[in-house]
């Protein structure tokens, strides 16, 4: 028989109602919508042997321990290491996305270090006996500063200058406070260790004297919205005096004086430079209580002695040759540039050694890029809350890419000693010295010292570690002199938002919610007149930067509450009172 | 040059004059075009839509054109089941009407989502307890019923009927029409009823919330019939306007009267039914749910003005002008109660859509507000040009009022003395 | 949603829900096809014509409607529910039955137009003459021709073609006029009258007799009937704005379109044609 | 996420937020788009356009300085139990609510981005792609290995990390544990708050922390009045917090300005 056209079709239409019966096209069409449902360009995320690695953040001096999810090599979301005794498991929001920052846009990838380093030789050349050669450590007591203090020991007119300390050779002793006062320390929002601070939260009554509502204030058992300005005049009321004027009645300062008095042991918090505050301390007891003496970290002997530590305000004005700030560590403490920039000789050569362009890369004659938290392999020293001395690392969880320097190296090269191993001979020294407990973080056990070998105490170092020593019980209670000044706000400093480099992901915290005040942004009282989302200049005598106005009635009228952020700490310093002018 | 397509015995104006009319139309459209595009390209970021206000203009536009446009059901309806042979004169451009909204909502909707795309998802996982599928099933299908039903007045037209198989073709699916009147109605009654419920049955938004019969809320028919009211008004304002522009009489003068009693009726039926709707929600579904009802109008500039607007002033007011037989009889006063009930409705749809979105549920929101920007602004004009141009060539190319001829000879009868009157 | 995907399972709202849509989704389906269906019947079969004029005469204003026997006199008013096809009229076949039409010979003059009364005629204004041989001639009517005047073009069908009565005998054109002239008989074509020949067609029609050409106009019925076209060519022409009216007892020209210039002379034919 | 049929115990997961603890530091925001891979912030997004599935929101009593006092109350999908709205709109069941843990969960990949769901949901708690998510070069390779970046065009939220739900599934099971048991996981914002205001677990293990807070005379929901169930219990001793429960109250335009 033939086959006709017609057949064909016939053929071609049973064909297609029989597919009809069968599951092939309903599921050919439900995998077009599975295909559908991806989308080119979005990153697919890298897969891998899934493993975990820990450290210390050197974020700030808290210096939290970490431990990293890693994907490979790569660490992909990093966590508080519970059962850490000084950080107990805490992460702040910096610290949780720290692992960002290498890969942060504005990132300093590369300088000039060829002709900086010549550009340094010719000036240390060319030094007057008048001058000096000075290294700013906004983070001193590391290992690094002690290899900064032995190099410009051997260089003549060498000059180690490091950030007013509260209290030298002393600390804090939270677990000890039954009440703290505190005078506008952010005790709640990343002050000292937080994770030991929210601990130690259980036992005491905060009462915060602070003209904001801060979020210590908001938490504080008891807040005391002292008149801006007014902080030191209730200090002296406290202390005695009258509360005339501080906007708080005297009755209440009196009960809160009696407190102090009474449910001790009891602890004041406040700028280092307030004698008031060291008064107060005195009143209460707190030296050898709430204020115990704290033993340094032992440093090898070759070491000693190195150059002394300089506080800025020993610095003769224009005396600064050469100044080499070692900005990499982060998270130090930002000293105003102005105060920095009467020191400097004419013609000085600056060097900021530093991951971001953001802090005295702006100022400096050179910005060379260094290795960023968590490649960079650096200790970390005890924080301020920490009553005995530690020693951790942060050790390198990225590789660093090419074309970084070391300031370490860059200094000690520059003296021509060799201080490549100098953690791991300090480790040593430690060991030697034999004191002390070590915190292994991935076991989270806790073994003495002395029952350690030095490669075992470096490996369990170098794994994150964390080394406590044991308090000193013949050392006499510290003396409470009054420090030296740091740089006085002229206004609320609020929130933190990290003078370095912090994670694109902090945008959520910023951009994409009005949880803290994110760069360039100042909040005032309604009163002020302003609208959300103004433009306005912040104006002081040191000069002026463009911010965003937001209103939030927890400011009070006529104080300006801004977020801290190098640019902003330059407004300070020797500035008189800031005003916000519409634009 | 363009006469042969133009159905005879009929006047309209010259190519161009007609290109005059079309021009700034076609602008606006190729605008809008643009607008949508960007939308389409980049993404939604081109809106001012956000997290909180997730709907904005084009969903207000879509529930009100389709409640515009359904006059094209419900004129069907009364015509092709009910058989009210005098709408006859006005169906075929109701027809047009409804398309035209029909098909513009589905564009705009197809520019607001975000995955467009992924459209047929709906079809191939719907969760059939969701309005929203309702409205997609229903309005896709009553947009190809309203194809359909436009396609005999396209073959009508005199070039094309030439051709036996159209001519043919028309007349078979003419005799079938009220089959697809009646799926028509049905469909219609079901989306507009479902738009409606896509706000009441918002449980976490008590300004939106109402409670109901079965499964569905109470808006669900409310919005029925508020479209059922206002359709014939809105077919009514169309002619008249269509009337004014091409300065021709389109339709005897009862057809208007009664689309108006119609709407007028169902009007008065919907502002009660929405009277106790209200006075049920303020006393009892709002505030057992937790929420006193005063609260929705403190927030500036939402009084309960607008409430009463809703209900009295575009509601009452046009409801009992219409009804009136004095009244009706004046061009004016029908025109403008029409107009009064078409933004009532349109009210109605943005204080569903956007007043629902704008007062606050946690007791730490603000009150939000939102205005639409240029790209949306301009996808929304698109569907305003589109329908002006549609409307345009379908009147003058097609056969949208065939009363026209007659009236035509009509009005010129007085002076026409009759050859030897009264010879017989 | 349907058999074998993933992740979806079946329940009653699916089945009430997808069914009435799926329902309907069919209802529009077979309304749509059901209708090519039939129409693809109706062209096989050549009704095409047929349907043309039904749905002419649908289109037609409802005066335009009227039964002849309103014409008359029989009925005060009456639409005419066969489309003009008498053939099938029960009504005319009782009038006929009642009073046999008057045998009327000669010609009716009205308005100075001739109707010789040997022939019968359409209310398209064509007429058909039964010739000896049993053929038939079809022409155009006085009227008709004053109307279309010297054509610019007339195509007539070849020889051979199939005329249905109502259907489309021929077309003429005339300026921007090109109306259709409805056929009285139906039957084939067997000549065309080319040049004077006075007739256009000659037609061999299906059936003879009276019955054959009940539909058409006849004897006494020719003047009223004319005299009520010339009241529509009359309204035609000053709907379609003419000035001068032709009632002034004034005999229509033998070109009445050349008369009427600048006229939308296209209207004027397609009313008097009944195309509308 | 498709049911898990064969569940014989379902676990209901919930949370109490001790606001008295939260110091509104953010880290389980940052914690929550490290762990679910959600973008940092487009250029031009803000508060309004942003993706954040934890929102810290800063409240207040009202007042005006001095008297004023703040509390920050961290605010993510609230996980209704019963009628869960947003489940109830979607049109293509890109919604789904698990019956063997309770999450309500989102399917971006079948999402269509109409956006019914965020206006059915009185928390806030749903958020849109308005654009296409980028990271700074090289940051992508600190994505997170066991969540699929979404597209632009689609509706997210908080999931209570499912991802990590199911890492402790497969640890359970690969400990030979009986998958018809509950597991034990953490979410990340819980794990990542260094207050300990967040805690989390199964409610129906009357044993379980959660389960005890939730029943606590301070524990309160948001919006318990729409009956919508929610499982995120909120804890305060202070009778102004424990307010914002209820709905907002007449007049009171507080306009919340940062949070």
């Amino acid at each position: 028989m033939t086959t006709t056209r017609r057949d064909l079709f016939k053929f071609a239409g049973g064909a297609a109602v029989g597919a009809l019966l069968s599951p092939a096209p309903w599921r050919l069409i439900t995998d077009t919508a599975l295909w559908s449902e991806n989308w080119p360009g979005i990153p697919r995320p890298a897969r891998g042997e899934i493993s975990a690695k820990f450290t210390n953040c050197t974020l700030c001096p808290a210096g939290c321990a970490v431990k990293a999810r890693c994907v490979g090599a790569q660490p992909v979301s990093l966590a508080g290491v519970a059962g850490h005794p000084m950080s107990r498991g805490a992460l702040c929001p910096f610290g949780i996305a720290g692992h960002h920052l290498p890969y942060h846009p504005e990132r300093l990838r590369s300088g000039p270090v060829q002709r900086v380093a010549e550009e340094v030789a010719r000036a240390m050349a060319a030094r007057q006996t008048s001058e000096y050669v000075a290294v700013f450590d906004p983070r001193p007591g590391r290992t690094a500063s002690w290899t900064y203090r032995r190099a410009l020991h051997a260089i003549p007119g060498g000059l180690y200058i490091r950030p007013a300390a509260p209290w030298s050779g002393a600390a804090v002793n939270l677990d000890a406070a039954r009440i703290v006062v505190s005078f506008g320390m952010p005790l709640l929002d990343g002050w000292g260790t937080p994770g030991n601070v929210v601990a130690a939260r259980e036992h005491f009554r905060l009462i915060q004297v602070e003209a904001v509502e801060s979020r210590t204030a908001a938490m504080a058992d008891l807040w005391l919205p002292v008149r801006p300005g007014q902080e030191r005049a209730l200090a002296a009321a406290l202390a005695g005096g009258t509360a005339e004027g501080t906007g708080i009645a005297q009755e209440l300062v009196r009960q809160v004086a009696g407190e102090l008095a009474t449910n001790g042991p009891a602890l004041v918090l406040g700028p280092a430079d307030w004698p008031e505050i060291a008064e107060l301390n005195r009143q209460c007891g707190a030296a050898g209580r709430t204020i115990v003496a704290r033993r340094e970290t032992p440093v090898p002997e070759a070491w000693q002695p190195g150059a002394a530590e300089t506080g800025w305000s020993a610095v003769e004005d224009g005396s600064l040759r050469v100044l080499l700030i070692d900005e990499g560590a982060g998270g130090g403490d930002y000293v105003p540039w102005s105060t920095i920039e009467r020191k400097l000789a004419p013609g000085a050569a600056v060097v900021a050694f530093t991951g971001t362009p953001e802090g005295y890369a702006r100022h400096a004659n050179y910005a060379l890029p260094v290795a960023v938290y968590p490649e960079a392999v650096d200790d970390i020293p005890a924080a301020v809350d920490s009553p005995v001395a530690v020693f951790r690392l942060s050790a390198s969880l990225v590789a660093p890419p090419e074309g970084l320097v070391s300031a370490t190296d860059f200094v000690s090269h520059l003296a021509g000693i060799d201080a490549a191993a100098a953690l791991r001979e300090r480790a040593d020294a430690i060991c030697a010295a034999g004191r002390g407990r070590v915190f292994q973080t991935a076991s989270g056990a806790v073994t003495a010292l002395k029952e350690m070998k030095p490669d075992d105490f470096w490996k369990a170092l170098s794994e994150g570690g964390c080394w406590l020593d044991e308090p000193d019980p013949k050392a006499p209670p510290p003396e409470l002199s009054t420090g030296a000044a740091g740089f006085t706000a002229s206004f609320a400093i609020a929130e933190t938002r990290g003078a370095g480099l912090v994670s694109p992901l902090l945008s959520k915290l910023h951009e994409e919610s009005h949880l803290r005040l994110g760069k360039h942004e100042v909040a005032l009282h309604p009163s002020s007149g302003f609208r959300d989302g103004d433009r306005a200049a912040l104006e002081t005598g040191c000069g002026r930067i463009l911010v965003v106005v937001r209103r939030d009635s927890s400011v009070p009228p006529g104080v300006v509450q801004a977020a801290a952020g190098a640019d902003l700490i330059d407004l300070c310093g020797a500035a008189e009172s800031a005003r916000v002018v519409r634009l | 040059m363009d006469k042969e397509f133009i159905a005879r015995g009929v006047q309209r104006c010259s190519s161009s004059r007609f290109l005059l009319w079309i021009a700034p139309w076609a602008l606006l459209l190729v605008f809008g075009l643009y607008s949508a595009g960007l939308c389409l390209v980049l993404g939604l970021n081109q809106t001012n839509m956000d997290n909180r206000f997730a709907f904005g203009l084009w969903i207000f536009l879509d529930l009100t054109v389709i409640a515009l446009g359904a006059g094209a059901f419900f004129t069907g309806f009364l015509l092709y089941i009910l058989k009210v042979k005098e709408l006859k004169a006005v169906i075929n451009s109701a027809v047009v009407i409804g398309l035209v909204c029909y098909s513009g909502a589905m564009g705009v909707l197809a520019v607001d989502v975000g995955q467009p795309l992924r459209a047929w998802f709906t079809f191939w996982y719907p969760n059939v307890h969701s309005m929203l599928t309702e409205v997609t099933f229903c309005i896709s299908c009553y947009l190809t019923v309203l194809a359909i039903e436009y396609l005999p007045i396209v073959l009508k037209n005199r070039r094309l009927r030439e051709v036996p198989s159209m001519l043919v073709f028309e007349h078979e699916l003419h005799k079938l029409i009220y089959v697809l009147a009646g799926v028509g109605t049905f469909l219609s009654f079901f989306h507009q009823g479902s738009l409606g419920g896509l706000y009441g049955v918002l449980r976490g938004r008590p300004f939106a919330f109402r409670e109901g019969l079965a499964v569905w809320p109470s808006t669900f028919f409310l919005f029925i019939l508020s479209a059922a009211a206002v359709g014939p008004s809105f077919v009514l304002l169309t002619t008249w306007l269509v009337e004014k522009i091409s300065r021709k009489k389109l339709v005897r003068p009862e057809v208007p009267r009664l689309l108006g009693r119609i709407s007028g009726l169902l009007l008065a039926v919907y502002v009660l039914a929405k009277t106790v709707d209200t006075l049920i929600w303020l006393n009892r579904t709002s505030p057992e749910r937790g929420f006193p009802a005063a609260q929705y109008y403190s927030w500036r500039p939402f009084g309960t003005w607008i409430l009463f607007a809703e209900i009295v002033v575009f509601g009452l007011v046009p409801a009992l002008m219409l009804l009136m037989p004095r009244l009706r009889a004046r061009t004016g006063w029908l025109v403008s109660a029409a107009a009064l009930a078409c933004c009532g409705v349109a009210l109605n749809r943005f204080v569903m859509t956007v007043q629902t979105l704008a007062v606050p549920t946690l007791s730490f929101d603000p009150f939000l507000s939102y205005f639409p920007s240029w790209q949306e602004v301009g996808t929304f004009l698109a569907v305003v040009a589109y329908g002006v141009l549609v409307y345009s060539f379908s009147f003058r190319y097609f056969r949208l009022f065939p009363q026209e001829r007659e009236l035509k000879l009509a009005e010129r009868q007085p002076e026409a003395e009759p050859v030897l009157a009264g010879r017989y | 949603m349907l058999p074998w995907n993933y992740g979806f399972e079946w329940n009653t709202g699916h089945i009430i829900f997808l069914g009435a849509f799926y329902t309907v989704l069919v209802v529009v389906a077979t309304t749509v096809i059901n209708a090519m269906w039939r129409s693809r019947g109706a062209l096989r079969q050549q009704k095409a014509d047929e349907i043309r004029w039904d749905s002419d005469f649908h289109d037609l204003p409802a005066s335009d409607q009227v039964c002849r026997h309103v014409l008359t006199g029989e009925f005060r008013s009456r639409q005419c529910p066969n489309a003009f096809d008498c053939r099938k009229c029960q009504t005319h076949a009782g009038l006929l039955a009642k009073f046999p039409p008057a045998r009327a010979a000669g010609e009716e003059e009205i308005f100075g137009m001739q109707f010789p009364l040997d022939r019968l005629y359409h209310r398209g204004h064509t007429w058909a003459h039964p010739e000896a041989d049993g053929t038939v001639t079809l022409g155009l009517d006085e009227l008709g021709q004053r109307l279309i005047g010297v054509p610019d073009a007339v195509d007539l069908p070849e020889p051979g073609v199939r005329l249905h009565v109502n259907g489309t005998a021929f077309r003429v054109r005339k300026r921007e006029a090109d109306v259709r002239v409805l056929s009285p008989v139906d039957g084939e074509v067997v000549a065309r009258g080319e040049g004077g020949a006075g007739w256009f067609l000659k037609v061999r029609p299906d059936a003879g007799g009276e019955p054959a050409f009940r539909h058409l106009l006849r004897g006494t019925e020719v003047r009223p009937w004319m005299l009520r076209e010339m009241e529509r060519l009359q309204l035609a022409l000053t709907a379609e704005g003419a000035t001068a009216t032709l009632a002034d007892g004034g005999v229509p020209v033998n070109d009445i379109g050349a008369s009427y210039p600048e006229m939308n002379w296209d209207a004027v034919c397609g009313e008097m044609f009944l195309e509308p | 996420m498709t049911s898990k049929k064969e569940t014989i115990r379902p676990a209901r997961y919930g949370m109490t937020i001790d606001v008295d603890r939260c110091n509104g530091c953010g880290a389980c925001m940052v914690a929550c788009a490290v762990e679910n891979n959600v973008p940092p912030a487009h250029a031009g997004a803000n508060d309004r356009k942003g993706l954040t599935w934890i929102r810290v929101y800063k409240v207040d009593n009202g007042q005006d300085y001095p008297g004023k006092r703040s509390a920050f109350v961290p605010v993510l999908c609230q996980q209704c139990g019963s009628e869960t709205p947003c489940a109830h709109v979607c049109p293509q069941q890109a919604v789904d609510v698990d019956p063997a843990t309770g999450v309500v969960g989102q399917m971006p990949e079948r999402c269509l981005g109409c956006r019914y769901c965020m206006a059915a949901c009185p928390y806030h708690a749903r958020y849109f792609n308005w654009w296409d998510p980028a990271w700074p070069k090289g940051m992508e390779k600190t994505l997170n290995p066991d969540v699929a970046p979404r597209m632009r065009g689609v509706v997210e939220k908080c999931n209570f990390c499912y991802g990590r739900w199911h890492e402790a599934r497969q640890r359970a099971a690969a400990m030979g544990k009986p998958d018809t048991e509950p597991v034990d996981y953490v979410p990340a914002c819980v794990e990542a708050c260094p207050t300990g205001a967040i805690r989390f677990g199964d409610l129906n293990d009357a044993k379980s922390e959660v389960a005890r807070g939730a029943k606590e005379p301070r524990s309160f929901r948001l919006l318990e009045s729409l009956g919508t169930e929610p499982k995120i219990y909120y804890q305060s001793q202070r009778d102004w917090v424990r307010e914002i429960a209820s709905a907002p109250r007449p007049g009171a335009e507080k306009g919340n300005v940062n949070g």
